[in-house]
């Protein structure tokens, strides 16, 4: 570690962490707007930062100084470019070293390129390794287009922006909403847990005539309800056979039992009518 | 209409509709750079022009009194009011309780079915089973008070797509669907089964039955302490 | 156009005005009841109609990844955009080369972003494009560390007007290595950059495959000087 590079330990300022990360390309230095990259290769050093803050790391500045040379980057002259990228990073290495390390790892590339160059070649030696040139021009090639889909994608026409979603206000709106379902689980599981709670679970048995009375017993109640007397025997209905009749039959004892119907004969053998007690 | 007041017109309509909030006449203005800003008087001639144009539209501008905006027709509302439906709530355990009384031990009261229930039943549960069309007052009981009887309607048998009160599965198939709610490891019954409902069975009402015919012999098979015949009580079917 | 089917235009004028966000046919179609639904067809025409009245008028009709959706003309946007006091968000380089990444080569984890762009992707980009629903995470990498895989969302297509990823721009293409290393006189085969190369174009989007081919045959072409035929290698697609 340098101990002369000024304290910015990266937890304390996101911007000096990963400088090069940073949300703003530009930045005012001592109260001066940066608005362009240095023409030259003398960055200030108080500006430095802020100049690493223009690229977005080693390879954006690669093709910077290859763009600054009208190079095309199959063309770049890796020595003079090395030398110039030296440069710089040599600056960086005098500020703040830690910032430089991705800078310094890329300097280490072109170091090895350069001197690779310098020897004569060897057609069969390391065949199956992959020329360090090819690879970084593979590597420039391949950032840049995805540079310049960062830029397309800056150019789209985007919402809040370029465009917007149009709405307008709702009508009044009669919001009913829909009713539960209701499974005929549910209601199983909801009888068997009350009538567990009650404690009669064991004991109670509901039978399944004892429904169908319990059902016609509603019925009775119901064609009673408003009414004086009825015939007894429009209670029944010969279409549902002697069946229906008998269910009909216990479901008004059962109402005469529970008292809530009242039955009366004027006379003997006299029509009997029914009557609601309640109503 | 001039070229620049078919634009100021396109732009009205634009802000308007971009905001989705009325705007007033001089917040319209402001839109321009003050060199271009048309006078209140055009911008009120090319809002007339906009509302002319909504004509056979589903919308229309109206003035409010924060200014104009774009409305949705009232008279598209069923339609519209569509796009906000609210997915439907579980019914409570009381309620399912209660409805469950009913079903069973129709006619019943209110009272009859706190008695049971140990817990009073809350006004609101009767008035969402009316509203619901699952119950109905069959008479009165004469007792002081003459509490209504509740008993199940048509609309209750047909939503559990049910003849009739005796295909009502019968009570004691209850005891399978105990076993198959420990089997599925559920802690607490009901609440159990109002999730293990979507989940395990589609919920679509018509194979309702039948899945709970499943689901007791499936019980009983896979317990062979169940000694009676797990199938006879579904056998209403 | 029918009473009917002028009212369907109204219908989907009105609901997509007041839904205030892209509809998808279907979701257009569950307005209605299921016995009055019209079919996605008849619907798919209501919308063509909806578009062209569209002409000439501060708005038109898009379709989005989610849907259809009203959007104020872009030609609008200098006075639009004056309805807000900020101006809209600005993003970073290093956040659009990030999603552009995304976009391009997804499922992508952030070792492999960073192995491209050549420096680390800080969090809190990732966090702003989670955020903003633009990218989540489709599942982890079986390598070390097992790094989540990035993706874009449905909301991202939204928010830059696109129906689908084939809509993104065509990525630059690369020239071909082999040709450019005959064409450079270079006396080393660059054998290894051109297997990377192949890898790099296979995980590109369809669209890019096309592209690259496009590209060796124009490199070859503008060389004639080149004697061996300078498709070989692109042949292997």
């Amino acid at each position: 570690m340098n101990d002369s590079t000024p304290a910015a330990p990266a937890t304390d300022s996101p911007s000096l962490a990963r400088p090069q990360q940073g949300e703003m390309p530009f930045a005012v230095v001592l109260g001066k707007a940066m608005t362009e990259l240095p023409r030259d290769l003398y960055i200030p050093p108080q500006a430095l930062e802020v100049f690493l803050e223009a690229f977005e790391g080693p390879l954006d500045l690669l093709l910077y100084l290859i763009r600054r040379q009208n190079l095309d980057i199959l063309e770049i002259d890796v020595s003079e470019i090395t030398e110039q990228y030296m440069r710089y990073v040599e600056l960086m290495d005098a500020m703040q070293f830690e910032l430089a390390a991705e800078y310094l790892l890329m300097a280490a590339v072109l170091a090895e390129i350069k001197s690779r160059m310098l020897l004569p070649r060897a057609v069969d030696v390391d065949e199956e390794e992959e020329d360090p040139r090819a690879q970084l021009i593979r590597r420039l090639q391949e950032y840049e287009r995805f540079k310049k889909a960062a830029e397309d994608i800056e150019e789209m026409p985007r919402l809040e922006r370029d465009t917007w979603v149009a709405s307008a206000e709702p009508p009044d709106l009669d919001r009913a909403r829909p009713d539960p379902d209701v499974d005929m689980r549910e209601l199983l599981l909801a009888l068997s847990e009350v009538l567990r709670r009650a404690d009669m679970f064991e004991s109670h048995h509901i039978q399944r005539e004892a429904l169908s009375t319990r059902e016609r017993m509603s019925e009775v109640l119901e064609k009673l309800s408003g009414r004086q007397f009825v015939p007894f025997v429009s209670l029944f209905s010969a279409r549902e056979g002697r069946l229906g009749v008998v269910v009909t039959f216990l479901a008004v004892m059962e109402l005469i039992k529970e008292a809530l119907v009242e039955i009366v004969q004027t006379e003997n053998f006299g029509p009997i009518h029914v009557k609601a007690r309640s109503e | 209409m001039s070229e620049s007041a078919s634009m100021l017109v396109q732009i009205i309509e634009g802000a308007l509709l971009a905001a989705g909030r009325a705007l007033t006449v001089a917040q319209l203005g402001e839109l321009f750079e003050e060199a271009e800003r048309p006078s209140a008087v055009e911008i009120r001639e090319a809002l007339a022009v906009v509302s002319e144009r909504c004509e056979d539209r589903g919308f229309e501008l109206c003035e409010v009194a924060s200014g104009f905006r774009f409305q949705v027709r009232q008279s598209l509302s069923p339609w519209v009011a569509r796009l906000w439906q609210e997915r439907p709530q579980k019914y409570s355990r009381a309620l399912l309780e209660t409805l469950a009384l009913i079903a069973y031990r129709q006619p019943i009261t209110r009272g009859e079915i706190e008695e049971i229930r140990g817990v009073a039943v809350s006004s609101n549960i009767i008035k969402t089973l009316h509203e619901r069309d699952w119950i109905r007052v069959v008479g009165h009981r004469d007792v002081p008070g003459r509490p209504a009887m509740y008993a199940t309607t048509r609309q209750f048998l047909d939503y559990f797509n049910l003849k009739n009160l005796d295909q009502l599965p019968a009570l004691a198939e209850i005891r399978d669907l105990e076993t198959l709610n420990a089997e599925l490891g559920f802690s607490e019954p009901l609440a159990a089964a109002n999730d293990g409902a979507d989940q395990t069975i589609s919920a679509d009402l018509p194979s309702a039955a039948a899945s709970t015919e499943d689901a007791s012999s499936d019980a009983g098979d896979s317990d062979s302490a169940d000694a009676a015949d797990p199938r006879a009580p579904g056998g209403a079917q």
